[in-house]
C-alpha cells in the first residue's frame, strides 16, 4: 500500500481523524453525503492496511472504526519522569515520630509534634512507600495508626527499628538541645537542668523569701 | 504622487463579508446607503466607502469630489432627521473647511496647506482601505474549525511525575531531636539568691538612723561588704524602709536634683 | 517516502496525534525522552512530507507542528455546527491591525481606523487567544502594547507572520507606515524610504504590479 490515496479514502481518513466518536462504515458514508457504503467499507479497509506498522492505527471495535496510537507505543501516552526531592522538614519530622513511636494515630502525631500535621504530609510518606496504614486503634473513633515499612529500615540502612538511636544517644550528640540552652549557658545556669521533662507543672518557685512586694 | 502604485480592491470582492457583523457598505444605491447609517465606524470609515463608489485606486481618488459626496451625504442624513453623530459633524465642519481653502488662491494658503491636509486624508483611507482588505484575506484563510479540523478525540500526552524521595538517617534523628526540643516542656526554676527583705531593711534603716541626727546618704545604709546582687536587693528595700518611715513621719528625705543621691535623717519626736 | 517509517518517526507520529495541543519539536524531543532535536526534527519533516496529500497533514504554526484536515476537503467535513466565533466587523479589522503593525497601541490602532476602540473588541480578541499584551511602550504615559500569539498563526493557518497574506506588499508600499512618514516620503524625502524600512528584510519589490487584487 502505497502512492496516492483516491479522493475517497482521503475523505474518509479525514472524516476519521476529525470525528469524536468511532464510526460505522455507514455513518462515514452518511457523513459523506450517502458515499457509497461498499465503496466506503473498501476504502476503510485500505487505509487500515495502510496505516498498518505507522504510529497510528486504524482500528475496528464492535463495527466502528477509530484512529488510535499504535498499541505498542501506548506507553508514550504517558510517560512517568521521575524526579529527587528532599523531604520537607515537617514530613521528615512526622517520620521520625512515627518510626520511634509506631504505632501512631494521627492525632498522636500531632499532640507530640505540638502542631498540625496536614493530610499530605502523610501521604508523602506513603508515597515515598516509608509508611504505612497499620490497622486501626480500638478506641472511639477508631482512628487509622501508622507504621514504618521495611523500605523504610532498607532505605536508612536500619536492621531492625532497635538501631534508632534512643534518647539518651540524641542528647549525647546535642540532638534534643532546646534552643534556649543558649541562653542557659549564657546566663551561667548550666548545672542542673531540667533532667525531667515529662511534665511541667512542677516548677518549684524555691525561694519565699524573694519578695518586694509584701510591703 | 508616483503613478505605479499598488492598487486595493473593493473590500466587498475579496470575499468573506460573512464574518461580519453588520457589513458596512450597502453596495449600490444611495438609498441604500441611508438606511446603512449605522453601518460605518466613524467618519473615516464611511470616506472610504464614498471612495470606493469612485472605483478608482485609493491613490487616484478626487478629494474635492469626495468632500462633495461626503457633506451631501451628511446633509441629506439631516433633512431625513436622522440623528447624525457629533464625529460625523465635526468630519464634516473639517472638509468644508478643506474644501474652501483647497479652492482659495494658493497665496492665502496657512501652513499646513489644504493639498497636504488632502494627501493625509488620502494616505488614511489607503491606510485603512489596506487593513480592511487584509482582515478580509485574513478571515478567508482555512481556519481550524471551519476549514481544517485538529483531531476530534485526542488521546492527550500525560506526564506522570513520579517523586524519588530523599532523607537520610541524621535528617531523621535530627527531625526528631527537633521536636524533643521543640515540644520539651520549658522549666523555669527560680533560683535561691540573696535579698535583704523589707522588714529586715525596715529594721536596720530604723536601728541606723537613731544613732545620729545627721543627714546620711542611702548608700550608707547597705550592708558594706555585700555582694552586688545583695547590694542592689538591699539598694530597693532600703529606699522602700525610707518612704515607709517618712510616711510614719520618722523620718524626712532630700534629694537635691533628679536622680541625685538620696539623704535620710532622723525626725525627733 | 514510502514503505515503514522508522521507530523515532513512528513515536513522534504517536506522539503528535495523540497530543491535545501543537508541540514544537523541542517539546516532542523532551515528550521522547530527550531524544535528539535534530533527529526529532529531521522525523518531523519526513512526516510532514509523508503527509503529504493525504486526507490529513501535519503542518507548522508558530514552530509548533500539529495534525490537521486537509483543507480541500473543507465542504465535506464542515460541520452544521460552526465551531468557529464570529468576529464583528471592528474585531476583524482590529485583529488585522495588530496582526500586521504588531506591536501596536490602542492609539495606534485607533488613529488607522478612525474611531475608537470599544473596550470590549480588544478583550474578545484577547480571550480567544489571539491577541495579547506584549509590554508597554516607553514613550510618555507608556501605553499597553498588543501582539498576536501563536494560536493566532495556528488558527489561520499561518506558518509565521510573515506568511501573513500581502504583508510583504503592504510594507514594500508604505502601507504599514504612519501617515506622516508616508507623507514625507512621498514629498521630500522619497528616495530614501526603502532604507528606513530596516525592519523588512525582503528586496524593494518595487513592482507597479503586485497588486493584490485589483480593482
Amino acid at each position: 500500500m502505497s502512492g496516492k490515496p483516491d479522493d475517497l479514502q482521503r475523505a474518509v481518513e479525514a472524516t476519521l481523524f476529525a470525528s469524536e466518536e468511532a464510526m460505522t462504515v455507514e455513518a462515514i458514508a452518511g457523513h459523506l453525503g450517502d458515499a457509497d457504503v461498499s465503496a466506503v467499507r473498501a476504502a476503510v479497509q485500505a487505509l487500515a492496511e495502510f496505516y498498518q506498522n505507522r504510529g497510528i492505527e486504524l482500528v475496528e471495535r464492535g463495527k466502528k472504526w477509530h484512529f488510535q496510537t499504535a498499541a505498542d507505543l501506548a506507553h508514550l501516552l504517558r510517560r512517568e519522569r521521575e524526579q529527587v526531592r528532599r523531604l520537607s522538614r515537617a514530613a521528615t519530622e512526622v517520620l521520625a515520630i512515627v518510626a520511634y513511636h509506631e504505632p501512631v494515630s494521627r492525632a498522636e502525631i500531632e499532640s507530640i509534634r505540638g502542631v498540625q500535621t496536614a493530610k499530605g504530609t502523610l501521604d508523602v510518606l506513603m508515597e515515598a512507600g516509608w509508611i504505612k496504614i497499620a490497622g486501626r486503634r480500638e478506641v472511639p473513633g477508631r482512628p487509622v495508626i501508622y507504621a514504618t515499612t521495611p523500605e523504610f529500615l532498607q532505605h536508612f540502612g536500619l536492621s531492625s527499628r532497635r538501631d534508632l538511636p534512643g534518647i539518651d544517644e540524641l542528647r549525647a550528640s546535642g540532638l534534643l538541645d532546646p534552643v534556649d540552652d543558649a541562653y542557659d549557658a549564657l546566663t551561667g545556669v548550666e548545672e542542673d537542668r531540667a533532667v525531667d521533662e515529662a511534665d511541667d507543672n512542677q516548677v518549684d518557685t524555691a525561694s519565699d523569701d524573694a519578695g518586694i512586694d509584701q510591703a | 504622487m508616483s503613478e505605479n502604485e499598488l492598487m486595493f480592491g473593493d473590500a466587498s470582492t475579496a470575499g468573506s463579508d460573512e464574518d461580519w457583523i453588520a457589513p458596512a457598505s450597502a453596495e449600490t444605491e444611495d438609498t441604500a446607503l441611508y438606511l446603512e447609517l449605522d453601518g460605518w465606524e466613524g467618519p473615516l470609515d464611511l470616506l472610504l466607502d464614498l471612495a470606493r463608489r469612485q472605483k478608482v485606486d485609493l491613490r487616484q481618488i478626487s478629494i474635492l469630489s469626495l468632500v462633495d459626496q461626503y457633506l451631501d451625504y451628511i446633509e441629506r442624513a439631516e433633512a431625513l432627521k436622522l440623528e447624525v453623530a457629533a464625529d460625523y459633524l465635526v468630519m464634516a465642519a473639517w472638509l468644508a473647511f478643506l474644501k474652501s481653502s483647497m479652492l482659495l488662491p494658493k497665496e492665502e494658503q496657512e501652513d499646513p496647506s489644504p493639498e497636504e491636509l488632502a494627501l493625509k486624508l488620502q494616505l488614511r483611507l489607503q491606510r485603512l482601505g489596506a487593513m480592511r482588505e487584509s482582515a478580509a484575506r485574513l478571515m478567508a484563510r482555512d481556519r481550524i474549525g471551519r476549514d481544517v479540523f485538529v483531531r476530534g478525540a485526542p488521546e492527550g500526552l500525560r506526564i506522570d511525575r513520579k517523586t524519588q524521595w530523599q532523607c537520610d538517617m541524621y535528617a531523621l534523628i535530627q527531625g526528631y531531636g527537633q521536636v524533643k526540643a521543640r515540644t520539651a516542656p520549658a522549666i523555669h526554676m527560680v533560683r535561691e539568691r540573696p535579698v535583704m527583705t523589707l522588714e529586715s531593711a525596715l529594721d536596720r534603716v530604723s536601728a541606723m538612723l537613731g544613732v545620729t541626727l545627721d543627714w546620711v546618704s542611702l548608700e550608707e545604709f547597705l550592708p558594706p561588704h555585700a555582694e552586688p546582687r545583695l547590694r542592689k536587693s538591699a539598694m530597693a528595700s532600703s529606699f522602700v524602709a525610707a518612704l515607709e518611715l517618712a510616711r510614719m513621719g520618722k523620718a524626712e528625705i532630700a534629694q537635691d536634683k533628679v536622680f541625685g543621691p538620696m539623704r535620710l535623717r532622723r525626725v525627733v519626736a
